[in-house]
């Protein structure tokens, strides 16, 4: 039996896959299911400053096994957001709070506020495509990204994630800004819309969203890859992965974890047992001990 | 998506109307749909009609359900799915509890056997009263307009429960949970069908989930196991924001 | 029966669809074998002042119905070319010679020969994604950009497309710098890679490639429509493009003729005749009379 | 990517191996794969054995043919495939006709009413023969020393050509010109394998083409009816940059 536990930012996780956020994590009765149902850990739904309605629907748009979303950061705001954490820490597994604002002192407090709720670690959203004024819009700014993390790294005792964008020329260079963080989160979704055809008209209410799932796969790859090559800090893969083989591209790209999102969509809650019964299969066949033996043993 | 085109409509009440259209697709009793008015929103319905003509039965509450009432054969609307498990239907004697228009999802499963509490504020309200021999059919009003003086949870303290095969419930949230309550000592067989805020429809936005489970995809209906010890059926819900609410039932 | 000629830079074609650039279009006669298929007109392979082998095979990786190449530009270079350019001429449809080079001055030798070899017009690759100093390494600097589409619209007569990468943060910024020619061509592919788990290692010979087909259909349908709704400007959509509804979608989205690459792959020569018919049967049915009245029809 | 182990090897002659393999995976007759060595390179090869037991029988050109024959069994490569359309085998009696390594592909639709020309530069490099009794078998050899002294399609004007139901050629595209040249006007029923350049094996990078056709996905097997008036066979062929030359044949 090969072991399947793994760490990130010195954060203990019995396997390495997590829940992403945005998908079944704004309740905290449905983190605390995800996690019965063999997650290792959850990110919350990003979480703001204010409650926001965000976009109302439709929200999202099913392309095959990939989604194309714009729920427009929704969130009943970090004042709101305590009991949620409560609630999916009685699963005994970390939890990490996802968080979005515009600049250093809206993620600093978002942080504070989640590291008091008894977070494990902040996930920074730095990378939504379709909200203005957040996201993508911060985190395609060398400059502000750098300010962010260097303020909220300063106020935390708690490991600091920044979750980067595939929607950028050049991700080395938000990379670097970023490399005050404990680890990064690659990717957010992709740009992306869907126009009906016999309605002639956009689908989302926004208009824009981000494609997310296998569609954007062997972006999320390229880009742990790359970050992984180049920057050799520890990093969390997520996009697309929806099966064990998925996973293991994505470690051995370089990531020390992954995160699912839109498979539960397709494969819905087992998805997560059924990957770590057929990773641990998968281990023993090739001969890793451990999931650190697989890390990036792909890049050349 | 799917574009629809209305082939006839049929008003049931005041501000409650069938649209009847085609669409080659098969669908389970108690299984939704996500309706599209462009320019307009997206929102969940069930199928009040699941033969090869279908129906969905619309009470205008706000702006796209508004529409949707006012839609005239001919008119055209999009919609996805379906979606979620649908009842479990099962062959002998049943009872429907239908809530409001919650009557209407419950309508596929009616045959000969089948007897039924319709529940309304008001006489007005009362919707698909003819679709059941007076022999079977159990009205309830909160006002006492027509039938029982009450509410169906209140209706069943009076009736033999032990000779329906199986109870399917649908409509309002807090009428649900009081007929849960009075069945769940009852030791009898029951699905409720939920209604809960539906961004998504297809499980992974959280905003229909009620304990862990997802109205959307898990659901719309369970089985009175999976609701008894419900740590949110009948207690909060969120709002659209994702804010927990309590119900204020208990 | 719907009337689906269109135009793009005062070039008539006889429907919508064109051939991509870099797809079965490097030699004369399959040019105008697809020609005989039905396509309206071609794009020849992105044609360099040298002679270049790309990259050694492995340079595809099949991902589902889409694909991650990274051909590396091979190519007989402009003087072999005028052969493949005649040949294909002999359909009597539009040809488009596509070239890349590095600045100002390579582009316009390029183009000044498609025009003597008898192109129709020429279109500019500024977003090839793996090969270092050509393509999104001259298509992600507006400067260059500029320089390069100003430079050759002052020395050509026939129109010149600039086709632009969606690997960039904001294409609107490149979209402007190319505002001299005569129509933008999008997307070009998305930057990617494949990992084969079993062989612990990626599988293209040169690591990163583009990722094209289905997967980027959300991507491209976003940034035709926002170039489209920002500028105004004629636009040849592409990417993803394997049925009636994918043209139709682009040219709603704002495009007045499509390019179809990938789906030869997995739908052969004949989807030019099939989306061709279908389309016919759709504008008749939606009481569209021609082409130009369904483009940007979706745009808010 | 498929990984495949060899189970056995077999050498056919001097740096000619054939590798024997399972592959959970229906082939028809003339059907390729790419094969994949990491860190060397991609190259297409045909099957010369289509049953439960697999076999590639590969002859070292350069970097990638020469590391497969170096393989022993137990090691591993990758495939993706198959490719391609394959032959159209017809019962009757069947004339193959393998000019070096060629006579490979042709092997799996051998049966007991085929004969066969196999032919070589030398009698070293015959391969196969063996799989053939004599009554049925031509050697021709370049150098002539074995069989026949000259090409294949020398050696067609003395055969009686009318016996065969069908003829199957594959080899070096020069050999397959002069051999359509002689059939062309023979009215015989003919198939050719085509071998050009190939890097995607999918029909869309255009290195195989020939005049208009994709040898990797329209082919590798043509009639002889699509060949004979192809105005690139063994006419001009382009070179792993897209460099159109000439054969210099005619
Ligand atoms: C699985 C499922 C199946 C459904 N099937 C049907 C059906 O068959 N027929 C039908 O008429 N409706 C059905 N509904 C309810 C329907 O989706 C809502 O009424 C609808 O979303 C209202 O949207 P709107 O845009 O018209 O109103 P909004 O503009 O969103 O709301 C207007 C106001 O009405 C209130 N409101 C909205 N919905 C309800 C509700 N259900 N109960 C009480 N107050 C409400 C809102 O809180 C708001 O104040 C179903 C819901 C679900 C989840
Ligand atoms: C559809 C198809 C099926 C094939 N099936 C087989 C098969 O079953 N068995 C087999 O051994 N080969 C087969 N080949 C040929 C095989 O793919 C090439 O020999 C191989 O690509 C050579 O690659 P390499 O890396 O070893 O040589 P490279 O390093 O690419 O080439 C080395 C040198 O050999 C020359 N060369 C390469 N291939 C050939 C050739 N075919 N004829 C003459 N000179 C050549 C090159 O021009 C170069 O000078 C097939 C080819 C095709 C297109
Ligand atoms: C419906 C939906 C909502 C999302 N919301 C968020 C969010 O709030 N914050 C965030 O950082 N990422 C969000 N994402 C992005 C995911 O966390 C993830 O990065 C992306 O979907 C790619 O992973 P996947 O392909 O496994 O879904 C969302 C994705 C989806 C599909
Ligand atoms: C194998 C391959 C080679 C390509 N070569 C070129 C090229 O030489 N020049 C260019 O501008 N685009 C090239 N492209 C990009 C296509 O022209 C097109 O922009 C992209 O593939 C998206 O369209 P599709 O999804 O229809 O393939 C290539 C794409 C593929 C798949
Ligand atoms: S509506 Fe999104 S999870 Fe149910
Ligand atoms: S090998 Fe690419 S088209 Fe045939």
């Amino acid at each position: 039996m090969a072991d399947l536990s793994t760490s990130i930012a010195g954060i203990r996780l019995e396997n390495p896959l997590m829940l992403a956020s945005g998908i079944l994590d704004e309740n905290g009765y449905t983190m605390l299911d995800v996690m019965k149902n063999g997650a290792a850990a959850v990110v919350t739904k990003s979480i703001g400053n204010e409650e926001r309605d965000g976009y109302s629907s439709p929200i999202i748009v099913e392309y095959g096994d990939s989604l194309i979303n714009a729920v427009g950061l929704s969130n009943p705001g970090i004042d709101n957001f305590a009991e949620e954490i409560r609630i999916a820490k009685q699963a005994g597994k970390p939890v990490i709070g996802s968080v979005f604002a515009s600049d250093a002192d809206g993620f600093t407090s978002l942080g504070l506020k989640m590291q008091e709720y008894g977070c494990d670690a902040v996930e920074l959203n730095l990378s939504c495509p379709h909200v203005k004024g957040f996201g993508l819009e911060v985190g395609s700014d060398p400059d502000l990204v750098e300010d962010i993390v260097n303020e909220i790294k300063s106020k935390l005792k708690i490991p600091v994630f920044a979750k980067l964008s595939p929607n950028v020329s050049n991700i080395l260079d938000i990379a670097k800004a970023a490399e005050k963080a404990d680890a990064y989160v690659l990717i957010n979704t992709v740009k992306a819309m869907k126009i009906d055809i016999r309605a002639r008209s956009p689908v989302l209410t926004n208009v824009y969203g981000g494609l997310s799932g296998p569609a954007i796969k062997p972006v999320g790859i390229r880009y742990v890859y790359e970050v992984k090559k180049e920057t050799g800090k520890e990093i969390i893969g997520v996009g697309g992965i929806a099966s064990f083989e998925d996973a293991v591209e994505y470690i051995m790209a370089g990531a020390s974890a992954v995160q699912i999102g839109t498979a539960l969509y397709t494969k819905g809650k087992g998805i997560f047992r059924d990957i770590i019964s057929q990773m641990n299969t998968f281990m023993d066949d090739e001969g890793f001990g451990r999931i650190s033996d697989m890390v990036g043993v792909a890049i050349r | 998506m799917n574009r629809i085109t209305v082939e006839r409509v049929k008003d049931e009440a005041k501000n409650v109307r069938t649209l009847f259209f085609r669409w080659d697709q098969k669908i389970s009793a108690g299984q939704f749909v996500m309706v599209w008015l462009p320019g307009l929103g997206e929102i969940p319905m069930s199928l009040s009609y699941i033969g090869s003509l279908k129906g969905i039965t619309v009470k205008a509450y706000g702006k796209v359900s508004q529409a949707m009432i006012e839609l005239q054969p001919g008119n055209e609307f999009f919609i996805r799915g379906p979606y979620g498990n649908g009842f479990q239907v099962e062959s002998g004697r049943k009872l429907l509890i239908g809530g409001g228009s919650g009557i209407a999802s419950l309508l596929p499963i009616a045959d000969s056997e089948t007897d039924a509490i319709i529940s309304a504020k008001t006489r007005d309200e009362i919707i698909f009263a003819d679709r059941f021999p007076d022999s079977r059919l159990f009205l309830a009003t909160d006002d006492g307009s027509a039938g029982f003086h009450g509410f169906p949870h209140d209706l069943l303290d009076r009736m033999d429960l032990s000779v329906y095969r199986k109870i399917y419930v649908c409509g309002p949230e807090q009428m649900l949970y009081r007929v849960m309550l009075k069945l769940r000592d009852r030791h009898v067989n029951a699905e409720f069908s939920l209604e809960r805020t539906m961004k998504c429809g297809i499980g992974i936005c959280d905003s229909c989930s009620v304990g862990g489970l997802q109205v959307c995809k898990q659901g719309p209906v369970f089985s009175i196991e999976q609701l008894k010890d419900n740590p949110e059926f009948g207690i909060y819900r969120t709002t659209y924001s994702g804010k927990r609410i309590s119900l204020n039932m208990k």
